[in-house]
C-alpha cells in the first residue's frame, strides 16, 4: 500500500510540473486555438538563463527573476515577429503551427550551439533549500514542496489576472471571439502578445522549479516533457486554467502509478494513452467548453 | 398530394423559440416564396427542411415520406438541395469542379474505378462533365467554367451555387436570397433562369427580400414574422395585407 | 495516362537534377593518391551535433591526436614508403539515414583505409554491411550489439565486451562492497538491455542476492518511483547500466531523497561530466574501467597530458577507446606492409596492442579482450578504488 | 488569401510544361532510367533513392494534409508499421519481399482505418494531437513487444527484393529503378485519385465541410478513406526502407523527428500538389548535406527557413494555383467537338 501512496505523491509533484508547463500551452491555445510548439523550448531557455546568470555569480533569486522576464520577452518576440504577421495576412492555421515548430528548432538548437551552451548536459543548482520531510519511510523532498507551493502561487496569480483584471477580461473576450473583441476596442494583438508573455514567464518558472528538482538540464529537455504537458493541458480541457492543473496532476499520478506497476518505460507514452481515451469520450477534455459552431 | 408538407414544425434553441409550429406545403412545379423581416426564422426553416437542425417537434414529409429525422445527406439523396444565404462555394476549386461536386451524390463509379481509370469511370465522368457544362451554359456561365469560384463577381458566384444545387438532380430546390447583391440586370436574368427551371419541372422555394423578384415570380407566398406564420396566399393578396406591411415596416401590432 | 506520366516526370527531372548535382561532390574531396609517400586517410564517423555530440567530438579529438603524434614521429612506414595520416570527420547525427549516406561517401573515397566509428549500436549495425562489402576496415569504439562484429571480417569492435565488464562491476558490488541486496537499473537502449542482462547473470554467478531489476527510458530524469522500489527491497548496492546522463541524475535523486546506497556504473561512466553534474552526489560511485587517467603508467600519463593540453579536458573512457582504435588501425597497416585492404584486415587479427584502455587483442570474430581496473570517485575526482 | 501578382510569371512556365509534356516526360524518363549508367556516384544514387522514398512519404501524408486538410504529426507511426510488418513477415515467416511489402501497407491501412474511426468526431487541432499520441504509442509498442519486434535490438538481415533471380540492391542499381518505378506509380495514383470524384470530394471537405455535407457527401466516410489511403502509401514506403538501411531496422528509425520531416516535405514542397512532394523531398534530403559545413547551425537555419517560408510562401515552393484550363475527359471533349460541328453545319 505504501508504495502506492509513494507513487501518488511522486505523481502529484511530477503532475504539478506538467501543470506549470501546461498552463502556458493552455493560455496560448485559448486565445489563438494554436498548439505553441515553441513553448517546450522556451521552458528550456528559461532554465538555461537561470544556469547562465548563476554561473556569472548572480544570486539564485535574481537569476530566476531575470530568467523569467527574459523568457517572457522571448515568447512575446516569437509572437510579434513570427505569428502576428501571419494573423495580419489571415494565412492558413497550418502556417502558424509550422512556424512554432520552426521556432522550436531555432531556440532548441540555438542553445546547443558550440558557441552558446553546447549540447552537453549541465548540472543545475538544487532547490532542496531545507531538509526533507519523512513520513514513515516516505521521504518528501523540499524541492517537491517548493515546486508545489510556487506552482499554486503562480496559478493563483494567473487566475487572478485572467479573472479579475481588466487585461484578463480582454484576454477572455479575445478568446471567445477575437473579431468582436477588437470591435469593442480591445487591442487583440496586444492581448495576444501579453498572453505569450505570461506563457513565457510560466515556462521559465516551470523550467527553474523542475530543473531545481532534477538538478540536470539539456537543450532538448523541453521536447518530451513539453509534449506530455500539452497532453495534460488537453486532458484537463485546453483553454481552461484549472483544467490544465487537474490535467497535469492526473497525467502525473497515472504516469507514476503505471511506472510503478507496469514498468518505467511505459511512462512516456502513458500521457498519450490517457489523452486519446479522454479525447474519444469527452472531445473537449474534462473541463473544456463545447464550442457551438453557427451555420 | 403536395410534394412537400410541413406540419406545425417547431425549432427551439434553449429558451429561444426560433420557429413556432409553422405549417405549409409546396406542390410539384410550383414556385413558393418565403418572406419576412430579418430574423423572422426563414433560414432556420431552410435548415430544418435540409436536416441541418433536428426539429424540436412537428413533421415534414417529402413525396409522402417523413424526412425530419433524416441526415442532410439522405435528404439530398431524396431530391432536396439548397443554396446558402452567405455563399458557401469551394473557393479554390474551379467553377466546373464546384458543379461536379454537386454531381457527387449521383456518381455510381467507385474509388477504384477512379483510381484505375476504368471504362466505367471514363463513361460516367464524361457524362457528368457534359451535364455540368450544360447546366453552366443554361445559367449563362458557359465561358467561365475554368475560373476559380472565388475570383467570380458576386452575382456569378450566386449562379454557381444554384448550378451546383441543380447538379444533384434535385426535384425541390431551396434558394436562400439568390438575388442578394445582384444588380437589376442580373436579377432580371435570374428571374428568366428560375422560370426556365420551373418549365423544366423543378419545384422551387425562394427566400428573398427583393419584392420585385418575389411578386413577379411566385405562385404563392408565405410570410413569417418572429417565427410565426402570419399570412399566406397569392402575391397580390399578400401585397396589400395590412399585417404583412406592418411586420415589414415595424410599429405596434395589436395582440 | 501519357499526360499524367508526362507532367510528373517533367517536374521530377528538374529537381532531381539539382539533387544529383548536390550529391556529386562528396564532402572531403577525393584526392587520387596511394603513390609513394602519399596520404593515408582515416575516417571518423559519429554524432558531432545533436544529443550525443560530445561522444562523436571525442572520437574526432582522439583520432586527430593520434594522427598528430604519428605524423610527428615521421608518419606511417608501409613497405618502404612513409605516409602521413589525415583524419576526415563525418557527422552522422546518430541517425542511420545520415550514417549510411556517409558510409557511401567513405567507400567511394579510395584513399580512406579505415573507419573509426559510428556511436550507437543501431547506427553501427546499419552502416557495417556497407563497409564490409567494400572491404573497408570499420572499428567501433562503442558498439555493443551482440551480432555487430559477426557482420563480417572487416568489422571490429574496440569496446569492452559487456559480459566481461559487468563481471568486474558485479565483483565490486558483491565481493568488495559486500552488498547484501543488489539492484540493477538499466536504460531501455539496446546497450542498456544487454548490459542489464549481463549484470543479472554475473550477480547470480557470484552468488549475490539480486533483489530487483528496473528499466528506465534513456532520457528519464525522474527516478522517484525507481528509488521507492529499490528501498522497498532495502537494496544497498545498485549496478547502473546507463551513461552519465542517467547515472548522474540518479545519484542526485538518491542523494536528495536521503537514500544511502552505493552505486556501481559501467566503464562509460568514467567521464568528468559525471562529477560536473552530480557534484558531491558522485562521491563514492564505483566503476570498472579499462582506461583510467589516474593510472601511474607513464604512457598513460603522457597521453592524458597530451589530450588535456590539446583539448582542455581529460579524456573519457570512450574517447580513449577511439584513441586506441586509431593506433590499432595504423599499426595494422604498418604490419601489413601494404595498402591492400585484405592484408590490413588479416594484420588486424594479429593485433596485440597495449593501449591506454588496456592490453587489446581481437578474438576470431573481432571482439576485443580487455583487462579492467576498479576506480571510485573521491573528493571530486576519480581514484583507484579502496574498499 | 488573394494570390499574388507572381502568378502570371508562372503561367507561361506552366503552359510550356503542359504543351510539351510528352517530349519532356520521355526526356526525363530516359534520363532518370539512365542515371545508373551515367556513372553517378554511389552517394548520388543513394540521395536519389532517399528523395524518391521521401517523395512517396510526402505523397502519403499529402492525401491527408493536402487533399482533406487534416494535419498529422504521427505519420512516422504508419512508416514504422509498414517497415516492421514486412520485416517480421519476411524474416520470421519467410514471406517474399513483395508480399511482405503489400502486407505491410495493408496493415498500416487497417490501423489508419482504426485510428480514423474514433477520432473523426474531433476537430482539426484535437485530431493533430491524437496523431501525435499515435506516433509515440507505436514507438512504445516497438520497444516493448520484444517477442515479436525484437525491441531495441532491431531486426537484422531483412531480405532484399528479388525479380526473376536478380537481387535489386542499392549497389547494383536494381533498387534505384524499383523505387523510381514505385514513386512514379504512387504519383500517378495520387493524380488519378485527385482528379476523380473521390479527390474532388476530399478537397470539397477541406474547403467547406458543411457545404460538402449539404451536397450529400458523407464527410466522415471520406475522411476515413483519406486516412486509409494515406496510411497505405506511407506503410508501403516503410516496407522499402529496410533495403536502404542495409536490411536492418530499429525503433530509433521512426521517432517523432521523422514525422516532422515527412510533414516538412509536404509543407515546404507545396500542400495539395504532387510536383511539390518531389521538390520538398529533394530540398529536405539535400539541405543537410549541402550545408554540412555549418554543423550545428544547420538546424537553426532549417528552423529559420520554415518560419520564413510560412511568412512569404505558405502555399509552399510549388504550391501555386494552376492557371491551366480544367482537363476535360477525352470523351467529353469529343462530344463537345461534335456538338460544335453540328452547330456550324446548321
Amino acid at each position: 500500500m505504501e508504495t502506492f501512496i509513494g507513487a501518488v505523491i511522486n505523481g502529484l509533484a511530477l503532475g504539478m510540473a506538467y501543470a506549470l508547463i501546461a498552463v502556458g500551452y493552455s493560455m496560448v491555445f485559448g486565445v489563438l486555438r494554436l498548439i505553441n510548439f515553441a513553448h517546450g523550448s522556451i521552458y528550456a531557455f528559461g532554465a538555461y538563463m537561470v544556469y547562465f546568470f548563476i554561473s556569472i555569480q548572480v544570486g539564485l533569486f535574481w537569476s530566476i527573476m531575470i530568467a523569467i522576464v527574459l523568457s517572457g520577452i522571448l515568447a512575446m518576440l516569437v509572437d510579434k515577429l513570427a505569428l502576428e504577421p501571419l494573423r495580419k495576412k489571415q494565412s492558413i492555421p497550418i502556417a502558424s503551427l509550422i512556424t512554432t515548430v520552426g521556432v522550436s528548432f531555432i531556440i532548441q538548437n540555438g542553445l546547443a550551439l558550440e558557441q552558446v551552451f553546447t549540447s552537453e548536459k549541465k548540472g543545475f543548482p538544487s532547490l532542496n533549500l531545507f531538509p526533507n520531510i519523512m513520513i514513515g519511510n516516505l521521504t518528501i523532498q523540499s524541492s517537491q514542496i517548493i515546486m508545489f507551493a510556487v506552482a499554486l502561487v503562480l496559478l493563483a496569480v494567473l487566475s487572478y489576472i485572467v479573472n479579475k483584471t481588466k487585461i484578463g477580461l480582454s484576454m477572455r473576450a479575445t478568446e471567445q471571439n477575437a473579431r468582436a473583441a477588437s470591435l469593442m476596442g480591445v487591442n487583440t494583438n496586444f492581448v495576444i502578445s501579453f498572453t505569450f508573455f505570461l506563457g513565457g514567464c510560466s515556462a521559465a518558472i516551470a523550467g527553474t522549479l523542475i530543473s531545481g528538482y532534477y538538478q540536470i538540464i539539456s537543450p532538448t529537455m523541453g521536447a518530451t516533457i513539453g509534449l506530455k504537458a500539452f497532453a495534460a493541458a488537453v486532458v484537463g480541457g485546453i483553454g481552461v486554467l484549472y483544467g490544465s492543473v487537474v490535467g497535469g496532476l492526473v497525467v502525473g499520478v497515472v504516469e507514476c502509478i503505471a511506472a510503478q506497476y507496469l514498468g518505467s518505460n511505459v511512462r512516456d507514452p502513458m500521457a498519450f494513452v490517457i489523452l486519446i481515451l479522454i479525447l474519444i469520450i469527452k472531445p473537449n477534455g474534462l473541463f473544456g467548453k463545447k464550442g457551438v459552431s453557427k451555420v | 398530394m403536395a410534394l412537400l408538407q410541413a406540419k406545425e414544425i417547431t425549432m427551439q434553441f434553449g429558451g429561444l423559440l426560433a420557429v413556432d409550429s409553422v405549417s405549409f406545403h409546396v406542390d410539384k412545379g410550383e414556385i413558393v416564396s418565403l418572406i419576412g423581416p430579418n430574423g423572422a426564422g426563414k433560414t432556420t426553416v431552410f435548415n430544418m427542411l435540409t436536416g441541418v437542425y433536428e426539429i424540436t417537434s412537428g413533421a415534414i414529409e417529402f413525396e409522402g415520406k417523413e424526412i425530419h429525422r433524416k441526415t442532410p445527406q439522405e435528404i439530398v439523396d431524396m431530391g432536396i438541395s439548397r443554396t446558402f444565404q452567405n455563399l458557401r462555394l469551394f473557393g479554390k476549386m474551379r467553377v466546373i469542379e464546384n458543379v461536379l461536386v454537386g454531381t457527387h451524390i449521383r456518381t455510381k463509379y467507385n474509388f477504384f474505378d477512379g483510381l484505375l481509370r476504368t471504362p466505367r469511370y471514363q463513361k460516367e465522368e464524361a457524362e457528368k462533365t457534359l451535364k455540368a457544362i450544360d447546366i453552366l451554359e443554361s445559367i449563362g456561365l458557359g465561358d467561365k467554367i475554368n475560373e476559380l469560384a472565388s475570383n467570380l463577381p458576386y452575382g456569378d458566384q450566386r449562379k454557381v451555387e444554384i448550378a451546383r444545387a441543380i447538379a444533384t438532380d434535385a426535384k425541390l430546390i431551396l434558394l436562400d436570397e439568390p438575388a442578394a447583391g445582384m444588380n437589376p440586370a442580373e436579377s432580371e436574368e435570374l428571374l428568366r433562369f428560375i422560370r426556365e427551371l420551373r418549365d423544366k419541372g423543378y419545384t422551387i422555394i425562394l427566400i428573398e427580400h427583393d419584392m420585385g423578384v418575389v411578386m413577379n415570380i411566385s405562385d404563392r407566398i408565405y410570410v413569417l414574422d418572429h417565427g410565426k406564420m402570419i399570412a399566406n396566399g397569392l402575391p397580390r393578396e399578400i401585397a396589400n395585407n395590412p399585417q404583412v406591411i406592418e411586420a415589414y415596416l415595424g410599429g405596434k401590432r395589436e395582440k | 495516362m501519357k499526360k499524367v506520366l508526362a507532367v510528373l516526370l517533367a517536374l521530377a527531372m528538374v529537381f532531381v537534377l539539382v539533387a544529383c548535382g548536390g550529391g556529386e561532390t562528396p564532402a572531403g574531396g577525393e584526392t587520387e593518391s596511394g603513390a609513394e609517400g602519399g596520404v593515408i586517410k582515416i575516417a571518423v564517423a559519429g554524432p558531432m551535433t545533436g544529443d550525443n555530440a560530445e561522444y562523436g567530438i571525442g572520437f574526432a579529438n582522439a583520432a586527430k591526436l593520434v594522427a598528430e603524434q604519428v605524423n610527428a614521429e615521421g608518419g606511417v612506414k608501409v613497405g618502404d614508403a612513409t605516409y602521413t595520416v589525415e583524419i576526415v570527420e563525418f557527422d552522422d547525427k546518430n541517425e542511420s539515414d545520415e550514417a549510411l549516406t556517409i558510409a557511401e561517401q567513405i567507400v567511394s573515397t579510395p584513399d580512406i583505409y579505415g573507419v573509426i566509428g559510428h556511436f550507437s549500436s543501431g547506427v553501427c549495425m546499419a552502416a557495417a554491411p556497407t563497409y564490409q562489402d567494400a572491404q573497408y576496415i570499420n572499428i567501433s569504439p562503442t558498439s555493443s550489439h551482440a551480432d555487430y562484429s559477426s557482420i563480417g571480417d572487416y568489422i571490429f569492435r574496440n569496446n569492452t565486451v559487456i559480459t566481461v565488464e559487468t563481471r568486474t562491476g558485479a565483483e565490486i558490488a558483491i565481493n568488495d562492497l559486500k552488498g547484501t541486496s543488489i539492484g540493477v537499473l538499466s536504460i531501455d537502449t539496446e546497450w542498456g538491455q544487454s548490459a542489464g542482462n549481463a549484470m543479472e547473470e554475473n550477480v547470480k554467478d557470484l552468488g549475490g542476492n539480486l533483489a530487483i531489476r528496473q528499466e528506465v527510458a534513456a532520457t528519464q530524469t525522474d527516478f522517484a518511483t525507481e528509488i521507492a522500489n529499490f528501498r522497498a527491497q532495502n537494496v544497498d548496492v545498485i549496478l547502473v547500466a546507463g551513461m552519465y546522463e542517467t547515472l548522474a541524475p540518479f545519484a542526485l535523486a538518491c542523494d536528495s531523497s536521503d537514500y544511502d546506497v552505493k552505486l556501481v556504473g559501467c566503464s562509460n561512466a568514467y567521464t568528468t561530466s559525471l562529477i560536473d553534474i552530480a557534484g558531491e552526489a558522485a562521491e563514492g560511485i564505483y566503476a570498472p574501467v579499462a582506461f583510467f587517467a589516474g593510472n601511474p603508467d607513464p604512457d598513460v600519463q603522457a597521453y592524458v597530458k597530451a589530450y588535456t593540453d590539446k583539448y582542455g579536458a581529460a579524456p573519457s573512457a570512450l574517447t580513449t577507446q577511439a584513441y586506441d582504435s586509431t593506433y590499432i588501425l595504423i599499426e595494422a597497416i604498418e604490419r601489413a606492409g601494404s595498402l591492400d585492404r585484405e592484408a590490413i584486415k588479416d594484420a588486424m587479427f594479429e593485433t596485440n596492442f597495449d593501449g591506454m584502455s588496456g592490453p587489446t587483442t581481437f578474438d576470431e570474430i573481432g571482439d576485443a579482450m580487455k583487462v579492467f581496473t576498479k576506480i571510485m570517485v573521491k573528493d571530486g575526482e576519480f581514484v583507484v578504488a579502496e574498499f | 488569401m488573394k494570390e499574388k501578382k507572381s502568378l502570371n510569371l508562372l503561367a507561361p512556365f506552366e503552359s510550356f510544361v503542359d504543351k510539351f509534356k510528352v517530349p519532356l516526360s520521355i526526356l526525363v524518363g530516359a534520363f532518370l532510367i539512365a542515371v545508373p549508367f551515367l556513372g553517378a556516384s554511389r552517394v548520388a544514387m543513394r540521395n536519389l533513392v532517399m528523395i524518391f522514398l521521401y517523395a512517396m512519404l510526402g505523397m502519403g501524408l499529402n492525401v491527408l494534409l493536402g487533399y482533406v486538410g487534416q494535419v498529422s504529426l504521427g505519420h512516422a507511426g504508419f512508416y514504422a508499421i509498414g517497415a516492421y510488418t514486412s520485416a517480421i513477415l519476411t524474416t520470421t515467416y519467410g514471406w517474399s519481399f513483395w508480399t511482405g511489402a503489400i502486407a505491410g501497407a495493408c496493415v498500416a491501412a487497417l490501423i489508419g482505418f482504426l485510428l480514423g474511426l474514433p477520432t473523426l468526431r474531433l476537430s482539426g487541432t484535437y485530431l493533430t494531437i491524437v496523431t501525435l499520441g499515435f506516433g509515440e504509442i507505436v514507438l512504445m509498442v516497438l520497444r516493448q513487444w520484444e517477442s515479436v519486434t525484437n525491441g531495441n535490438y532491431g531486426i537484422r538481415s531483412i531480405p532484399v527484393p528479388e525479380l526473376f533471380g536478380w537481387e535489386l540492391t542499392l549497389s547494383n542499381g536494381g533498387f534505384y529503378w524499383l523505387i523510381l518505378f514505385l514513386s512514379t506509380v504512387t504519383a500517378i495514383a495520387c493524380y488519378t485519385i485527385k482528379n476523380s470524384n473521390a479527390g474532388r470530394t476530399l478537397i470539397a471537405i477541406k474547403e467547406d465541410e458543411l457545404a460538402a455535407t449539404m451536397m450529400g457527401i458523407k464527410t466522415t466516410r471520406y475522411k476515413i478513406l483519406a486516412f486509409v489511403v494515406s496510411a497505405f502509401i506511407t506503410g508501403l514506403a516503410g516496407a522499402y526502407y529496410s533495403v536502404i538501411n542495409n536490411g536492418y531496422i530499429e525503433p530509433n528509425n521512426f521517432v517523432f523527428n521523422y514525422s516532422i520531416q515527412i510533414l516538412s516535405v509536404v509543407i515546404v514542397g507545396g500542400m495539395g500538389t504532387i510536383r511539390g512532394m518531389y521538390f520538398g523531398s529533394a530540398l529536405l534530403m539535400m539541405f543537410p548535406q549541402v550545408f554540412r559545413f555549418l554543423n550545428q547551425w544547420r538546424f537553426v537555419i532549417y528552423g529559420l527557413l520554415l518560419v520564413l517560408m510560412m511568412q512569404f510562401r505558405p502555399q509552399g515552393a510549388l504550391g501555386w494555383q494552376s492557371t491551366l484550363p480544367y482537363k476535360l475527359p477525352r470523351r467529353a471533349k469529343k462530344a463537345l467537338a461534335e456538338r460544335e460541328k453540328a452547330k456550324t453545319v446548321q
